[in-house]
């Protein structure tokens, strides 16, 4: 028996995951000792006919990353599910949809508008978007259709695994690796990651108040951050209550706050939903009482871009999915 | 009727329990012949006739004392207004314009004249 | 487990039957996943539907139950007794609500068939799941606390107290008593409230099982029922009441004379002071808002004349802790003040007065030895006007309740009026008259029919002074005239609103109160003196306004909750709470910040955040539930798996 | 400064004591009060059925006024114009499609949005002037004088547009007492006089101007001070009514609280159109 054989592709997202693979380091030299890449667009010379040729279940595990926006993206998760026993979701975006699924706030007409016409920046007097299909001097040429909605990859194929963040940190990567190698393998359908929120390994934790209570919101930029003290209590917007631990705690490290890039736990079917319900369970609680209507309105209006601010990686896996009309 | 008068006064005439707070103050209740709160219960019990014909609408000066007091918050100046409405717009003045006085329209002053004519006439 | 269900489907007599076609909701369950068993019975809740119910149970092997019927606060815990007298355990046993959610609100029998359906699917969902569950059983301290120290807190206490229990009376004022105290006569006997009240009053301050404290308040609160801790504060009174023997000397060389509330200001008292002659305990406090020493820091008279030694001036307020098993609120009431009522002259005519200051001119303690003189020149008033439903019964203005209490206490002024003046004429301006306790018609009629008062059935619009008489313009709608009474004095039977400091108190209790700011009772048939917070009772006006007889049955009966508690050996607990999942719970505390029962903490465990229920206190209200971030929080029974299922057994 | 200044009719005929009074005493506090341009009779009376929109449009359009010459509020003297004026306004903005119809009815004027806010004199001289400042410019001692203020109803009521307490209204008071006299406690001061029916049922108002002006004397009042001119009509002029059924009932002057104010600010009484008042307040003119 050879060794097994790894895919990895890109669909709609930045670029980091991919690049975080890089990111073990020397680690990455014991990888491809044990494995073979058969397929790695970004840096290796392999085509989508070389796939097309596999047998079915000839690719142990791909590794996909971005989530579902073009058809071609759906094509290439469909043939990668064909010939891989195990499908990997690679990162928030193939997780939840991550920040390009933010998308879904609009519908593709809007968002065209946008982009190839009134960005600031944009000269385009004919006002030319992308079509599918353009013919010119006799030939035709093509591109992906660009879908209304955002997706998920599980909401496209079936997923065996999930390696959540953005990006998945090291060493989930060469933790999740090594477990498929040793063929250790979990329950389907589970996030190779602990399955407890952030402020359980938080090292600001203990700093809590007895009674979490916002008083006032605060965007990062408008204070100076106590570097020790649970972002929350000094009325920061931090989903770290809401959100997956295992990340390392790199942005907690560097003064930030969570933003719920892991996404939720298992028991929590909608991470921005769940973030909203507790961010109204603890904002002007202590003063309750004594809060007028406009008052409570003025202290909710300090969110600024509520739904981007809880659902900045998990709209196309929220009950909801999309904007409705 | 009654529908009709709630219609126009937007009044809840059933709200009325008769305590008769209205006709206690009422400025112009000796020249009634039937009394505010009595007003509202010939409605409440079906007999609109009572109320079309009574003198006290036309008597009520809209001086909102009574609006004012209502235990159960409604307007009787309002009610009283959609009552001598239903008549007026029946074209049936309550004062004859032609048989006021030369004195009269002399002497007093033009808001009560205009007034006069707004309350009374159709 | 396997689920073997069965359904019982109550036709509530017509209640449920003439809206919901039960035949068919039968039919349409028993094809149903886990339904082993499904019939209907026109009264389940009666004795052979209950055996029906246990005989199916033993015959089909069920080993879970839902009762399609009325509303589970209704019969949940019959039909859960039920069940658990044939061994099942009584929390595999579920209401379907058919009536209140269904036939009691809609029409259509066919839409509302349907729907009964979907409400019993999704029971039964939630049944398969549910865990067999235990009772949580508390500890329980025997001693009771008793808030107010007005008839239903003197009553309540002494109910508690003669039983063998100890209770904490705290009562804000320096003396007990409250408002029956100032009170000359009750109706309908005309019983000399002093002669029945102050006995009482001497029995509670003499009694060995009641721990007095006056001139106190409750501060905090913590704990859970049969568990309470209560902080109380002493408020400084600046006199050592161990040392003072109540010899009054401070109180007659007092320079500072301030108006008696006791009086309702028709006199006055001194800055140091006992509210009244008999005042339980009998010891003076000094009222720090107005001691000329507080004020100026000069004089110390009382000091001087104080052969006991026993003013002090540095006195602070003090706080005790007590534990205790249960609390019974009993805070009173106000009058609604004059004040409010501007056509009534809001307050500015001296002789407009409320019906307690009336009492006081009644009471032969009072400041007029019980002469009825009027208090702007001391005459004795030739006619007198007594008004009902001052601020009452207007939800426009003032307050839309009946004040329960003018209609009686106004014809008992009438006629102890006549009493005093016998050549006097009262005249009673009333809207309905509401005399519906015993012997009260009979003493209305006593009052028209013996003592001649006059009654005029019509609401008074607007009194006004002129020539040292007051004018009153009203109506007699029964004769249709218009009248311009010209009277002496006018009594006005004022609103009657809760006492001002429930509000804060009840947030310290965490109790409800309603819109109009009185308590809540947990059910307004079947649970009338407790709250929704276990182990916190309530007595007399704080709850509504009520007469005596009423004050003290409902004080006696809450005295009787707590005593039922007290006869047992612990307390159970609905074991419905909620549960935590230590591996998924990161400690981020939002679940504590939520509790409205302060139920929920955080431990550390190994260095780490974890956050517990204290079973006892959680209600099972789902707060912390919905709000966990983490979904580490969970409530037996109500599990998110049993809510989805239930969901789509609706949707389906 | 300047404020906009609606008069209506009664004003600019019988009432031009009342103006004239305003005007001197507003000049000697430093506020000029500017006539409204093109402004027509606001209907008196406030038409309170709930389909009768066509009524409002009187009231409406004298605001429209303010707004096209640049004002945002306006100032009556007239108790029946401000609560006219008042009540559309407050009627206006409550109901939003009444407002579109009247809007699209009034074709010709601009869109009036319900922003123009409606002032009595009173509020203005509490509010703006001040009570203290008024009282400041005071020259002449009246404290001789005991006067009953009387505010009638349509200062007081509905409440939707009362400047005051409907049952204990106050404000006249405070101005009288800027002015440095002496006020009777007055029950009757917020009791209907009868108003229009003074043309169709005198009788009721002679029984009510007998009512109120004997009260007002036995609480020993020298003069009644109003701001209404019908209320200063049947209060005024129908006492010789009253004296031909009652020839005990002694008469009582009845002036603008504008006339009292100017008598103590040192107006020349001959400014202050005291000829128009029928029965003359003696006490105040021989100063």
């Amino acid at each position: 028996m050879g060794k097994p054989k790894f895919a990895f592709y890109w669909c709609a997202s930045c670029g980091g995951c991919e690049e975080t693979v890089l990111d073990l380091n020397e680690k990455i030299l014991e990888v491809v000792d044990k494995v073979d890449i058969v397929f790695w667009p970004v840096a290796l010379d392999f085509k989508r006919k070389d796939i097309e040729v596999m047998k079915e279940g000839e690719i142990d595990v791909a590794f996909i990353n971005g989530a579902i926006r073009t058809s071609e993206q759906e094509e290439m998760a469909k043939l990668l599910r064909e010939k891989a026993k195990l499908v990997v979701a690679f990162g928030a975006c193939a997780q939840l949809g991550g920040i390009p699924g933010l998308a879904n706030f609009w519908v593709r007409s809007d968002i065209f508008d946008r982009i190839y016409k009134k960005v600031p920046t944009v000269a385009n007097p004919e006002g030319v978007v992308p079509q599918q299909v353009v013919e010119m001097d006799g030939y035709k040429l093509t591109l992906p259709e660009f879908y209304d909605t955002v997706k998920t990859l599980d909401q496209t194929i079936p997923v065996d695994y999930y390696l959540p963040g953005c990006p998945p940190p090291p060493d989930l990567i060469m933790n999740a690796i090594e477990t498929i190698l040793k063929g250790e393998l979990p329950e389907k359908g589970t996030v190779l990651a602990p399955d407890k929120a952030l402020c359980d390994t938080c090292p600001r934790n203990e700093t809590k108040p007895e009674k979490l209570s916002i008083k006032d919101i605060k965007r990062p930029h408008e204070v100076i951050i106590d570097p020790e003290k649970c972002f929350l209590a000094q009325g920061i917007i931090c989903l770290g209550p809401v959100t997956r631990s295992g990340c390392g705690e790199r942005c907690i490290n560097a003064n930030m706050p969570c933003r719920g890039c892991m996404g939720p736990t298992s028991e929590v079917r909608d991470q921005g939903a769940k973030a909203v319900s507790f961010i109204a369970s603890i904002l002007g609680v202590e003063d309750e009482e004594k809060l007028s209507e406009e008052e409570v309105q003025k202290l909710i209006d300090k969110i600024v871009d509520p739904a981007g601010t809880f659902y900045r990686f998990s709209l196309p896996a929220s009950l909801l999915r999309r904007r409705r009309k | 009727m009654i529908n009709k008068v709630i219609e126009l006064s937007e009044q809840n005439l059933y709200a009325c329990y008769q305590c008769g707070k209205c006709s206690a103050g009422c400025p112009s209740v000796k020249l009634m012949d039937i009394m505010p709160n009595q007003v509202i219960r010939y409605l409440q019990i079906g007999k609109p006739d009572k109320v079309l014909q009574c003198k006290t609408i036309w008597i009520c000066a809209s001086c909102y004392t009574c609006s004012v007091r209502c235990p159960r918050g409604i307007d009787l100046t309002r009610v009283m207004e959609a009552i001598r409405l239903i008549q007026l717009r029946k074209n049936i003045d309550y004062i004859k314009v032609r048989e006021i006085s030369e004195d009269v329209l002399v002497s007093v002053p033009q808001i009560a004249l205009v007034a006069e004519f707004r309350k009374h006439t159709a | 487990m396997e689920p073997r269900i069965g359904v019982f489907v109550c036709h509530c007599g017509i209640n449920i039957a003439s809206t919901v076609d039960v035949k068919r909701v039968v039919e349409a369950i028993k094809g149903y996943p886990g339904v082993v068993h499904a019939e209907d019975y026109v009264y389940m809740c009666s004795d052979p539907g209950q055996e029906l119910i246990r005989s199916r149970i033993k015959e089909k092997k069920l080993n879970g139950v839902v009762v399609a019927a009325c509303s589970p606060t209704l019969h949940e815990a019959t039909f859960r007794n039920t069940v658990s007298q044939v061994g099942l355990n009584p929390y595999r046993c579920e209401i379907a609500n058919i009536r209140e959610h269904c036939s009691w609100i809609h029409t259509d029998r066919d839409k509302a068939t349907e729907k009964a359906i979907k409400i019993v699917k999704s029971i039964v969902e939630k049944v398969k799941l549910n865990d067999e569950l235990l009772p949580i059983s508390i500890p329980i301290t025997k001693r009771a606390l008793v808030i107010g120290g007005g008839i239903a807190g003197i009553q309540a206490a002494l109910d508690i107290a003669n039983a063998g229990y100890e209770v904490i009376l705290v009562e804000k004022n320096p003396s007990i008593g409250g408002h029956m105290a100032q009170l000359s006569e009750t109706f309908p006997t005309l019983d000399c409230a002093q002669c029945i009240l102050t006995p009482k009053m001497v029995e509670v301050g003499q009694h060995p099982n009641i721990k007095l404290y006056n001139y106190a308040e409750v501060e905090d609160l913590s704990g859970y029922v049969g568990n309470f801790k209560v902080k109380i504060r002493l408020k400084a009174s600046y006199v050592d009441w161990s040392k003072c023997v109540g010899c009054g000397v401070c109180m007659e060389k007092c320079p500072t004379k301030v108006p008696s509330e006791f009086e309702m200001g028709l006199t006055t008292r001194k800055a140091i002071y006992v509210p009244f002659p008999q005042a339980v305990p009998n010891k003076p406090v000094i009222d720090r808002e107005n001691c000329l020493y507080f004020k100026t820091g000069k004089c110390r008279i009382c000091e001087k004349v104080c052969t006991f030694g026993a003013i002090k001036f540095d006195e602070q307020d003090e706080f005790v802790e007590e534990e205790v098993g249960a609390i019974i609120v009993a805070t009173g009431y106000e009058l609604y003040p004059i004040e409010k009522i501007g056509e009534y002259g809001g307050g500015k005519y001296k002789d407009v007065i409320n019906g307690l200051q009336f009492e006081r001119l009644l009471s032969a303690s009072g400041p007029t030895g019980g002469g009825v003189q009027r208090p702007s020149d001391r005459k004795v008033p030739k006619r007198v006007a007594f008004v009902s439903c001052v601020g009452s019964r207007d939800p426009e203005l003032h307050k839309p309740y009946c004040s329960k209490v003018c209609c009686m206490y106004l014809t008992k002024h009438a006629m102890l009026y006549k009493h005093r003046v016998p050549d006097g004429e009262p005249i009673v301006f009333y809207i309905d008259i509401r005399s519906d306790g015993k012997g009260y018609e009979e003493f209305v009629q006593r009052a028209q029919e013996e003592e001649h008062v006059t009654y005029i059935r019509g609401k008074v619009s607007k009194i006004y002074e002129d020539n040292g008489e007051l004018v009153l313009l009203a109506v007699d709608t029964l004769t249709g005239e218009p009248l311009e009474v010209r009277v002496d004095m006018v009594v006005l039977g004022m609103a009657i609103v809760p006492s001002p400091a429930v509000y804060e108190l009840a947030k310290k209790l965490k109790i409800q109160i309603d819109a109009n700011g009185f308590l809540t009772e947990a059910h307004p048939k079947l649970r009338p003196v407790e709250t929704l917070t276990p182990g916190i009772f309530l007595a007399g006006c704080a709850h509504a306004p009520k007469d005596i007889p009423d004050t003290v049955a409902q004080a006696s009966a809450a005295a009787s909750k707590v005593l039922e508690m007290f006869s047992q050996k612990e307390l159970q607990h609905d074991p419905m709470v909620a549960t935590v999942d230590e591996d998924r719970c990161s400690g981020c505390g939002v679940c504590v910040t939520l509790c409205p029962y302060g139920a929920r903490e955080i431990e550390v465990k190994d260095g780490k955040r974890v956050a517990k229920v204290n079973e006892a206190k959680c209600e099972g209200c789902g707060s912390c539930i919905a709000g966990c971030p983490a979904g580490a929080c969970q409530q037996r029974n109500l599990k998110d798996e049993q809510l989805v299922n239930m969901v789509k057994a609706v949707l389906e | 400064m300047k404020i906009f200044y609606y008069p209506g009719c009664t004003l600019k005929t019988q009432a031009r004591n009342f103006e004239c009074s305003a005007m001197e005493v507003m000049k000697l506090l430093g506020y000029e009060l500017v006539e409204l341009n093109r402004w027509n009779c606001c209907g008196t009376v406030y038409s309170l059925a709930s389909d009768d929109l066509i009524h409002k449009v009187a009231p409406i359009r004298n605001l429209v006024r303010v707004k096209e010459q640049g004002g945002d509020k306006v100032v009556t003297l007239c108790a029946m114009c401000y609560n006219t004026l008042k009540q559309a306004n407050v009627f206006f903005n409550s109901d939003q499609e009444a407002r579109d119809k009247i809007n699209s009815f009034m074709d010709t004027e601009i869109d009036y949005e319900g922003d123009v806010e409606v002032l009595h004199l009173l509020t203005v001289l509490r509010d703006e002037v001040g009570f203290d400042n008024i009282s400041k410019k005071v020259v002449r001692k009246l404290n001789h004088i005991k006067v009953a203020p009387y505010y009638g109803c349509l200062l007081l009521r509905p409440s939707t547009v009362a400047i005051d307490d409907a049952e204990n209204p106050s404000i006249m008071e405070e101005l009288l007492h800027a002015l440095g006299v002496e006020t009777i406690d007055f029950p009757y001061r917020n009791e209907c006089c009868g108003t229009y029916n003074t043309v169709s049922a005198v009788d009721l108002v002679i029984d009510r101007t007998y009512r109120i002006v004997g009260l007002a004397r036995n609480l020993g009042a020298d003069v009644i001070v109003t701001s209404c001119p019908l209320c200063q009509f049947n209060l005024e002029v129908r006492q010789k009514d009253v004296k031909e059924r009652f020839p005990e009932f002694e008469q009582l002057p009845v002036i603008y609280f504008t006339q009292l104010m100017g008598v103590a600010l040192g107006v020349p009484t001959e400014r202050l159109g005291f000829e128009l008042n029928h029965i003359k307040p003696k006490v105040l003119m021989e100063l």
